[in-house]
């Protein structure tokens, strides 16, 4: 499965110019406000017809102006999440949840139903109209919709943005399994990298109407030069694990190109692959293995750059196999240190997220 | 100096060229107000302008006359006219009912409002007088007032149409096809009354029943009943 | 009975009937032409705009008579509906109830336009994200969003039906029993001295039916505003 | 000149006039009554309602019947208004501009309602919270959001005013230059045998005032509607 | 300056009981999607009459139901950004942004209004009007409306959802600003606890429309029983602390109670009192002060309590001073390094976050 967008539009004085390539999964859409990533979901969902361009699913074209093709709206068979919840306000929460099977004339699994009415938390709305729903709610409502049009790709524009973070963690999941499970293609627009580095295969940043980095979700990343784009504080790196083992006292065993990890309870099957996000920020450098600390986990690798920024931080980005670390520590720290390019080093991780699980990966 | 005339719509032909010419022998004006007699006699209770008052029958005038809202012996009977039988065929009609729903063909025979309007009550009265009026009253179409039972006719809608004399004058395509004799209907009149001080009534008055008017009224196909 | 007259019942029947007709069997249409005058660009869009207007700027009698002209059993569609289809309204009660459509129509037409031009086309999008047709989406977002503008226009378009006299009575007349409607009855009574009495008991029914029908579409109409607005 | 007849020009000019004013002075209380019942509950309200909607309920006659039963020179308002105020409408053009209003208000009353329910309340309650006294959150947020509804309603008002005939006859006669409307100089003609040329010719300008009047509002409307919708 | 809050109401299904009494700076409304807070809100704004209750601002009665006080909206001098941007269709964004002006007829400072311009990146929009604004572009608009209203009492509910980080950062110094210089009451809303810890000085915690905890922002964010209600993603601590240098490498020294602290570049003056937040998660703990690390900041303290969460987790309370620290490990750590209450103890600490600064605190 692949995904290939090109489109070129021009709104007021706005200029969208954008193009990439996506494998299967799910593209993320990230960038500052008003650099145009709703206009690409809605040239994509058909809601804007673009001056020029195409957009194509595998083999199906939703739409190519050089052809003269368009598939018309209804027939793109789309879970849309609006940046704005847009329920329709004279039907109650079911019927607006509803809407999309009727529309297909389409049954709706019960067991589907009742699986996203659950995650959602929203079985007690079922009977209300939207007007007087909170903000959440209404976005949650929202998500089901799009969810139960049981769709064949998936435009989520700021989905949880109004969501606390416990139903973040509980949706999440479900996205991820979406992905994996039903091979549903999505287009995720967010301003958080957590969920983006958790959920993205594929990452595509735009800066006013322009691509200004696309790629594989771990290069993009772990690049320093896309820290800017990204947000210091949320720069990190991806690593490739396997799962080993889930041992006793809750913790799951992983193995890295550096060493093991164990992480809390991860909810897997042993021998899966995973990928792990390690933030810059998260990382402590020690020249020594070091002894009597709390945490568990040291990986194992060599300097090979050494990024001065802006600000008193250095970016130091670390070897390890093929793959790479990145930590984020202060110059004086480095100096201290004396940390040169080559030099072995063991990484000390505190806190580790599970960013993606692709089995047989 | 201005004087206002209320009058009976059906007068309007003959109304809009006198006052044209007491304008010119007089250099007054003379602006008449159009509508139906009983809107008219209303409005003169509720105090409008009107200086003089033509109505199409006696019952309005009768009315202003018993609130006292017409001048001392200011009424006058100024004009009569005839009922007519019209139809697009000119071939003539005898006033028996085979013959005329022979005519009508299945169509509607237009006549004013029967119970409302002089045109249609003098009408109904003739049909009575005749006998024939139970077997026409299911093919009657009333119109609000005269002139449109006369369009009916003229846009063929209608194959006969009851009205007055002086609405058939200038149709060329329409043609009388009978005349009821007067004697089957009350008298048709066209009364006429002050209904201000205004010094200039007199003289209007007079040239209402002076010799130029009366011409102009025959034309039209009206009666002039001239006397005091 | 006698209380309204010898034909006094009949003509508020009749009014009913004629009213309701008029406007059950135009709503389609004003439906339709609202929609495209609200949504829709196309060259002699002003055009059909004036032409819905056109009995609102008319003198009533006008329109009864251009009518007259079109629909008349001698005239040009009179005749072609009479002679292909065995339709024929001039001087039925069908006829009045055309004539009453017609002059309602202007006003059921906005109402309905305004009710549509303050529909969200985002939520119209969203239907059609979702797997709605164009179809479908008209029928399950926008007409049920605009139904207190198509009550509001109704309730208009009755009123109206009511109490339109002048192009009915030009158009069908008023035969008794057939064509002669509420209004016509109404008008007859007000010609001759002392009939007032007569007249203002018409009135009053007049006024009754159609007030009956006035609260009724409120109450309806708060109820649907209030559900779009929730709760 | 003579084109449309001796009176042909004055009546066209005074139907404009009258349309216009009875649009323009009504058009206040048009808004402040729509406002009223589409934001208020009180007792009485469906009264209120009634009331505006009479003159589209009644037979035109009936309702020119009525203003002269209230405001002619010898009813109760009518001569209190003269004594007291100095203010005559009875047979004056004045008189034909309450006509016309009357006769337009319920038009312009429901659309302007219909455009208020369609503000979101929300809106008005952000500019209260920003320190807008009611009044201001009034003129400055809901007065401009209803400008398309007030263009259909003035227009429809407007439309109405110029065909406007039976209530205009019968309450202020048609007395040429003074109260012959545009309607009742082509009623008048109708009366004429022969007179259908002219009637003609005075429908045709009546339409295009009116047409003009459409598309010059269509043309805003839509202007201010765009620019609501942003862009 | 005290803002007192006191509010009963049912609407439907739904009745909210809460009160709360909280000193001058930001109020923080915490919980979770539905459980109350945009109704608590908009009861204070005057825009809902509450069955029962009051709101007080200091001397200022916004409304006491009992008193029958009542003060309208308008009266209130509020700056509200509400949940949705209700930004005024049919207005320019400048028209916007002066619409509070306006309305109180005043002069709207033109320094004022450059600042908030330049601070939201919304220069580029005045002209424009609100319907095709960008999602984030139209929160940004209304907060500069409401910033430029000078309000007596902020209401901001989910201001910065829509947001990147980026924006973010510059918009929640401006905040942090007002509540200090201007010293206007904030009443806050967010589901970001980071923004929270930030601005806030109390927090309210809300769970079905009731208050579920209550209190000073350190207290209730370094309560481990509060963590279930924040996430325990998010618990943490908050430390006072005092600025004493800037080093030359762009580093700022504080010290704390359990030693001193070096952070990037905190833009400070010499001598100011500070509170700085530490994630229980970002903390490893060492028995033995660590050598060769690249941490530049270790802490000393006493372990005071350990209490076992639902996972693999434990979470360990530090007494230093008369403050807390708060650090997750994981059990295994814990038994590994035979931690025990009363041990003294080295917290090794990676990223630090600046919580608030109160001068004079
Ligand atoms: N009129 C009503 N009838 C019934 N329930 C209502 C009504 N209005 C609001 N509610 C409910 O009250 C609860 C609180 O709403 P509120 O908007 O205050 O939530 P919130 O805390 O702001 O949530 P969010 O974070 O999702 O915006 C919600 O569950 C909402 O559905
Ligand atoms: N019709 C228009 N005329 C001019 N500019 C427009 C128009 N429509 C959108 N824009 C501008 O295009 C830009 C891109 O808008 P878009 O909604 O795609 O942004 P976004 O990336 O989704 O931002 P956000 O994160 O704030 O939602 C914005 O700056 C917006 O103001
Ligand atoms: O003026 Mo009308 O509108 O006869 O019916
Ligand atoms: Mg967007
Ligand atoms: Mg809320």
């Amino acid at each position: 499965m692949s995904f290939s967008v090109s489109i070129r539009h021009r709104m007021g004085g706005f200029s969208l110019d954008v193009a990439f390539d996506a494998p299967k999964g799910v593209t993320a859409l990230f960038g500052r406000s008003g650099t145009g990533k709703t206009t690409v979901v809605n040239a994509v969902a058909g809601l804007l017809k673009p001056d020029a361009g195409y957009a194509r699913i595998d083999d199906v074209t939703l739409f190519d102006q050089a052809a003269g093709i368009w598939l018309p709206v209804h027939k793109r068979r789309l879970g849309y999440v609006f940046q704005d919840a847009r329920l329709f306000p004279h039907m109650t929460v079911e019927e607006n949840l509803a809407y999309g099977a009727k529309a297909q004339r389409r049954d709706m699994s019960k067991a589907q139903k009742d699986r996203v009415i659950d995650l959602l938390g929203i079985g007690d709305l079922l009977a209300r109209r939207p007007a007087r729903l909170s903000g959440g709610e209404k976005q949650r409502v929202a998500i089901g919709r799009a969810l139960l049009a049981d769709p064949k790709l998936l435009l989520l524009d700021e989905p949880l943005a109004a969501l606390d973070e416990a139903r973040k963690a509980e949706i999440l999941p479900f996205l991820e399994r979406l992905r994996d499970d039903a091979q549903i293609p999505i287009l995720y627009v967010s301003h958080s990298i957590a969920e983006v580095a958790r959920l993205a295969t594929t990452v595509v940043v735009l800066e006013g109407g322009r691509v200004a980095r696309a790629g594989a979700m771990a290069d993009v990343l772990s690049d320093p030069d896309a820290v800017s784009a990204l947000g210091v504080r949320d720069a990190g790196a991806v690593l490739a694990a396997k799962l080993v083992a889930h041992h006793a006292d809750g913790l799951s065993e992983l193995t890295t190109c550096g060493g093991a990890l164990l992480l809390p309870g991860v909810q897997a099957e042993i021998g899966i692959h995973m990928r792990v996000r390690i933030r810059a920020q998260d990382v402590i450098l020690s020249r020594s293995a070091p002894q009597g600390l709390s945490a568990l986990n040291v990986l194992k690798g060599k300097i090979v750059s050494m990024r001065q920024g802006a600000g008193p931080g250095v970016m130091v980005r670390i070897a390890c196999a093929d793959e790479h670390i990145l930590a984020r520590i202060t110059r004086r720290s480095a100096v201290a240190m004396g940390l040169q390019n080559g030099d072995e080093i063991f990484a000390i991780i505190k806190s580790v997220s599970v960013a993606q699980g692709d089995v047989g990966g | 100096g201005e004087v206002t005339v209320f009058a009976a719509s059906s007068l309007k032909t003959a109304l809009d060229e006198i006052a044209v010419q007491w304008q010119t022998s007089s250099g007054h004006t003379m602006r008449v107000s159009y509508a139906g007699s009983s809107a008219l006699a209303r409005q003169i209770q509720q105090g409008a302008p009107a200086d003089i008052f033509v109505s199409a029958n006696v019952d309005w005038m009768d009315v202003l006359d018993q609130q006292g809202l017409l001048r001392d012996n200011s009424r006058r009977d100024l004009l009569g006219n005839r009922l007519v039988l019209i139809g697009t065929d000119p071939t003539p009609a005898a006033l028996v009912s085979d013959d005329i729903l022979d005519r009508l063909d299945g169509g509607p025979l237009a006549m004013a409002m029967v119970s409302a309007v002089p045109a249609g009550i003098y009408g109904v009265q003739a049909w009575t007088a005749l006998h024939i009026w139970d077997d026409l009253k299911p093919h009657v179409a009333q119109t609000d007032n005269v002139r449109s039972a006369l369009a009916l006719v003229a846009l063929g809608e209608a194959n006969l149409g009851v009205v007055y004399a002086s609405d058939v004058v200038a149709s060329s395509d329409i043609h009388v096809v009978a005349s009821f004799p007067q004697t089957l209907h009350d008298p048709i009149i066209y009364p006429v009354a002050r209904v201000s001080e205004n010094p200039l009534n007199i003289s209007a008055m007079t040239f209402l029943a002076g010799a130029a008017a009366t011409e102009i009224f025959r034309k039209n196909g009206f009666t002039v009943l001239g006397g005091q | 009975m006698s209380w309204l007259g010898p034909d006094g019942w009949t003509a508020v029947l009749l009014s009913l009937k004629v009213s309701f007709w008029a406007v059950f069997l135009s709503l389609p249409f004003s439906i339709a032409i609202a929609w495209i005058l609200a949504r829709k660009d196309f060259v002699g869009k002003q055009v059909v705009n004036g032409l819905v207007h056109l009995p609102l700027i008319l003198p009533p009698v006008v329109t009864g008579y251009i009518l007259l002209m079109i629909l008349g059993r001698n005239a040009p569609v009179g005749a072609f509906l009479e002679q292909y289809l065995g339709i024929v309204v001039a001087f039925r009660w069908t006829g009045a109830a055309v004539a009453a459509a017609v002059m309602a129509f202007p006003l059921t037409v906005r109402a309905i336009r305004l009710a549509i031009e303050a529909v969200n086309p985002g939520l119209e999008d969203a239907a059609s994200t979702l797997g709605a047709s164009r179809v479908r989406v008209f029928f399950t977002i926008t007409l049920p969003l605009i139904v207190p503008g198509i009550i509001a226009g109704v309730v208009m378009g009755f009123a109206k039906a009511m109490g339109e006299f002048g192009a009915t009575i030009t158009f069908v007349s008023a035969i008794p029993g057939r064509t002669q409607t509420l209004p016509s009855a109404i008008y007859g009574q007000l010609q001759v001295p002392g009939g007032e009495d007569l007249a203002l008991r018409l009135v009053l029914v007049s006024v009754v039916v159609a007030m009956a029908a006035l609260v009724v579409s409120e109450v309806v109409s708060r109820r649907v505003a209030r559900r779009i607005a929730g709760q």
